[in-house]
């Protein structure tokens, strides 16, 4: 199978849905003549033109608003912010209108369209320029989330979003850009909504998503080597619509979970995940169902210290160990 | 604080003579008798619907808020009485008088309002939340300023499509502060998209007055995006027409965007909740109704040109009043949706599960 | 002790405090010449003149902006948001600039702003209006978040947040503001983070806040009376500083547990208590924590049926039952 | 698209002889011999410091984002040149010049690329988040536009107060299209506030050129808010003073806003991660560096007038390539935060322990 980068994975569906549907049109700052302030959407204009991939100006609610009403009308946009976190600028868009316009209409509207883009700390751009919002977009009910950890996922997972009926959220992470993975070359979709066991274990369910999935692996293979703990890791894919049945399967084995997520703790996704494992698998639990999180700050600048804030392999791994005592 | 016109003293065009100046304009003086009633009709049964509605808000058969158009008419029956098919509607929360434009049934905007599944948003959206795409209406929004991005994007797709259409963004005065509206005149602008950006100002927004609340003249900041730019009365039907079909014309032959204030006035407060006492007088209130109200001008216009006679007038104001009442009666009689439907109308895809692709769990308790 | 409502008791501390530091602006759409919205600010600009209760045309971003802005020079703004459910334009100022201005600048800025208004639906007034934000809010470190549910808690505690040298967001309940209570004549302070046992009991302990500890009240006297279960009712108050001493304090004595909260259920703040229950308390649970909030879609404009979509007597009593099973 | 011209060919004030027109404006005609040298001094001091910090970048000594001021550098000083003591500046990402402007010290500046925690920020900020209070200086921000509001805050509180100063608000030229500078020109204009927006065009917004981002002439847009504005060239720093110095007098006497567009240029990539190879030519930066780079304009002035030689621009170089050099020592040398570091200065009341009236859990795990 070739093997390709996250970034590749990526812009492929993007080709491969500009090409099928005349209606995408990928659009947000710099992603045509600029070639992706990531290097997502490199070549694109060159093949499809600028009526097909569009730079913008930098006015996030204006354009994504702009996008919502475009999808109203049967447009398919895929919009990439620049980063997630700038969708601070254009949280009523997304949130109000995209989420809210089928419901208040009666359901006379839908919204065919992706938002996507990076939401990640790692890279010291510092705290307004580390949001990783899954848990803000998902708290509201008619949009779903997405968050791919690998090229095969992500490439995978973009087609189906851009083919669904409903506004698709879709967070990137620029430190899994250059990660490479295998990638069929004959088309393949991956359905929203189903998690996938990456990694098999018996003592220990990590449940994770996005770049969290890498690290709890790389801790999975020393808690197996060094400590003859055998991790099962549960990779979400998708927040909402969310597998919790795919995380129940493997609690039922394990009895016991850590959640590991790069989020600010409060009212993170592992909150959720927590309260619906407790809820629905109480007497499978062993013990407490443990959490790993981004040290709850924001995001600090320097390098070094910002990576011992967000999830990292050693931190996972130390808290796979408290959560097995 | 910036030297404002107030509205009454910016009326440049107002007619100075007795009939309208703007009759004669092409796309008045080709309407025909019918048509010219039928203007009338519709804005005679705007004005007996929120008459009726705001009886069946004090009698506590609606809910949240009731914004009231009275008084606006014809801006909303001369901007949208120009719609071709391809011409597209999105507005604010004081939606009523568009959705009656357009062409919606008073039935399901009645039953909408007391919050009833046959209501033309199924009871979820209320007043502020009529929609009919199948007209070309994309409602009915409540947060000031974020249709204006909406309307945009329609008016993109139209591009796009290589549709001839245009659409017609409405905004009252208070929205023209809202960041969201600046972006969108910038993206309209830059990319030359088919966008009527239509202000309607009734010179306040809730409690503050133009002065209060803007620096500058409104429409004029559409310059500082090389948009053409037009004020005029919207209290005279036919000069809302003349004004609006230029740029609609502009809009659809050349998709060229613009901006256009249209000066009107609310008789009513905010909502039916705004006590309307701190910010303006009665006698303004009084003066308005007195000299300027557009179905009053408008039936005065037609009576001159001999459309219009007593009997007719009342007649067309008597079937809307009836009609006003049927919608009630027809609301009053339709069952509410159930606590099942809370859950509907969420995602296409769970209202479509035989054709749903994705899996797991798309709702939470 | 006087009674007042839950609206004269929001302005009582609004009024003292202009009264006692010059630097304390009231600020919002409305607050001025039409007396606020929803009438907590009236009378406020007679008694202090426009220099110290503005009016502000309808630019959240800009004038909450403005607002944080004028607070890094030692002013001390209370803005008002006529509905909460309008952060959704003003995220960028709240959440990035007003929550990470000091750690950005090292500890050398603090914003002294209040921004406070109304977060509640059951008034009808449709998806956009009615969003309950306080799980967002409390995700961003650097940020205190407040939800009162009677009158003396909210003249207390707003007091407090007026004096408090971060940022302090207060949400209050249109429901919520004719309600009565009594208020001491002198002066007192509550201070944030201190939850408060509205009811005590043995046997379920509910943590709420907001109007949901009203609605929990009505349930636990149903219980008692009709059922024979003691329910103790702990009203967080505040949702960040968080008192979890208390909840945990409830826990040890009941186990068992039952969260009510006028929130969207994924990732709210229900779900962090559920988490930070089940780790700090494991043992002490008898069965698994339960949570009533509301129906997860946009809010339903149609008035009977949005009662029963956010938490009521009713329902709380049903799901307290569900959690004593 | 509407037609704009582009950065080059507005340059409508441009001396015609050689020397500065704007010399002998009061502003600058005022100025003694040794102020003359340290604004060049200053100037030199910037590029020094920047060029020695993309070095510090290559060799992965600082991470994230490097926004290089190089070639704007007459715009931060001829600005920050004219600040009184109550004066106050604010702008966006691209903040070294300004820092270092309004007088902070090049170590700790150094130290904060470094991410240490001598940092001025303390390591937390990093390139875009220079603060220093202390110099009236509110940062370094992130979020284009994002700082424009603030800013406009900070000139309420003067006015709040009675103070008699000014704030300058910079942003880029791209920033002019985000909704929140619409609503701080409203604010400010509505409200009258000492706030000069001063629009930093630099002809692109990382790969996107004016004409492609803007509709409209950017500092025109004040007049849609009856604010007024001006343009000049910011390779000039003679030119700079003179223009700002009138809108500084504006703001801090009579209390009222404007925005000033000030041409530049800037001649290395958005960011250091910027491949720059898309959206200009080689020819384009290299025009600049011949003709208008500010450096070389001023020190051609100061040569003419008599004020600098040879020797003395050596001088100053040499002491600006040893500060910088020093600055990098220092910056190297320096600890980096430590991990419980990450959770302090976050609130005011968790650093103030002793003095903390809330009660409660603030942070979370
Ligand atoms: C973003 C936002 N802020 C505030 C409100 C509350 N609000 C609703 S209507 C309104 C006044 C709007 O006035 P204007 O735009 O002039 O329209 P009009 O009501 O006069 O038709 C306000 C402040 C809102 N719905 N959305
Ligand atoms: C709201 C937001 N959108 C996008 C970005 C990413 N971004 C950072 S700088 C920049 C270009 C800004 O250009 P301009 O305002 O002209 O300033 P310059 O970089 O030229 O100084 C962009 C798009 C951001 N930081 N914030
Ligand atoms: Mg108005
Ligand atoms: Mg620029």
């Amino acid at each position: 199978m070739p093997v390709i980068s996250y970034r590749e994975a990526v812009r492929h569906a993007l080709a491969e849905e500009l090409q099928r549907d005349e209606n995408v049109v990928v659009m947000g700052e710099e992603v045509g003549q600029f070639n992706g302030a990531y290097k997502v959407t490199e070549g694109l204009l060159a093949k499809f033109g600028a009526r097909r991939v569009v730079d913008t100006p930098i006015s996030e609610a204006g354009f994504i608003g702009l996008g919502i009403g475009a999808s109203m009308l049967g447009i398919r946009p895929v919009m990439e912010l620049m980063f997630w976190s700038f969708y601070s600028v254009a949280f009523d868009q997304i949130l109000n209108n995209a989420a809210n316009v089928r419901y208040m209409s009666g359901g006379q509207i839908h919204c065919p369209i992706v938002v996507r883009g990076p939401a990640n700390g790692g890279t010291n751009v510092g705290a307004t320029h580390s949001l990783t919002p899954e848990n803000v977009l998902a708290n509201h009910p008619g949009v779903k989330v997405v968050v791919p950890a690998t090229a095969y996922d992500a490439k995978g997972l973009l087609k189906s979003a851009i083919r669904d009926n409903d506004p698709v959220f879709f967070l990137e992470n620029t430190m899994l850009y250059g990660e490479k993975g295998e990638v069929p070359a004959e088309e393949y979709l991956v359905p929203l909504g189903q998690a996938d066991v990456k990694r098999k274990g018996t003592d220990l369910t990590i449940v994770t998503y996005g770049r969290s999935v890498l690290h709890s692996l790389a801790a999975a293979a020393i808690l197996e080597e060094q400590h003859e703990i055998s991790a099962e890791v549960v990779d979400l894919r998708t927040i909402r619509p969310l597998d919790i049945d795919a995380v129940l399967t493997s609690v039922a084995r394990t009895h016991r979970v850590l959640i590991v997520e790069e989020q600010k703790p409060f009212a993170s996704v592992g909150s959720q995940l927590a309260y619906m494992i407790q809820k629905e698998a109480f007497d499978e639990l062993d013990a407490p169902i443990h959490r790993l999180a981004t040290i709850d700050a924001p995001a600090i600048y320097s390098p070094p210290v910002e990576v011992e804030q967000i999830p990292n392999p050693q931190r996972v791994l130390k808290a796979a160990l408290e959560a097995l005592q | 604080m910036s030297k404002k016109t107030s509205p009454t003293d910016k009326k440049k065009s107002e007619p100075k003579v007795p009939g309208s100046a703007y009759a004669q304009h092409p796309v008045n003086a080709r309407l025909s008798r019918d048509e010219r009633i039928e203007l009338h009709r519709k804005m005679v049964r705007i004005r007996r619907f929120e008459e009726r509605s705001l009886r069946a808000y004090q009698a506590k058969k609606i809910g949240g808020f009731l914004h009231l158009y009275i008084g606006q008419e014809a801006v909303a029956i001369g901007c949208c009485s120009l719609m071709g098919k391809n011409d597209h509607v999105i507005t604010a929360y004081r939606d009523h008088g568009h959705a009656i434009a357009v062409g919606m049934e008073t039935k399901p905007l009645m039953a909408e309002l007391y919050g009833k599944a046959t209501g033309c948003s199924k009871g979820k959206g209320g007043s502020m939340h009529y929609f009919d795409p199948t007209r070309n209406f994309w409602g009915g929004h409540g947060i000031v300023g974020g249709q204006i991005p909406l309307g945009t994007g329609l008016g993109y797709a139209l591009k796009y499509r290589g549709s001839k259409g245009a659409v017609m963004a409405f905004m009252g005065d208070g929205a023209v502060n809202q960041g969201a509206v600046h972006e969108a005149y910038n993206l309209a602008a830059l990319w030359q998209l088919p966008v009527v950006f239509v202000i309607e100002n009734n010179g306040y927004s809730m409690g503050t007055s133009q002065a209060r609340s803007s620096a500058g003249e409104l429409a004029k900041r559409a310059e500082g995006y090389d948009m053409p730019w037009g004020q005029c009365s919207g209290h005279d039907l036919y000069e809302v027409r003349a004004m609006m079909d230029k740029y609609l014309t502009l809009a659809r032959d050349e998709s060229r965007p613009s901006t256009v204030e249209i000066d009107t006035y609310r008789y009513r407060g905010h909502s039916v909740a705004d006590p309307d006492n701190t910010y303006r007088t009665k006698h303004e209130i009084e003066e308005y109704r007195k000299t300027k109200d557009p179905i009053q001008l408008f039936q005065d216009h037609l009576v001159r040109e001999g459309v219009l006679d007593d009997a007719l007038i009342e007649k067309i104001d008597g079937a809307a009043r009836a009609e006003a009442e049927a919608a009630a009666e027809f609301a009053e009689a339709s069952p509410f949706p159930t606590v099942e439907d809370i859950q509907h109308d969420v995602y296409w895809e769970s209202d479509h599960p035989s054709e749903r692709q994705s899996k797991g769990r798309l709702f939470f308790d």
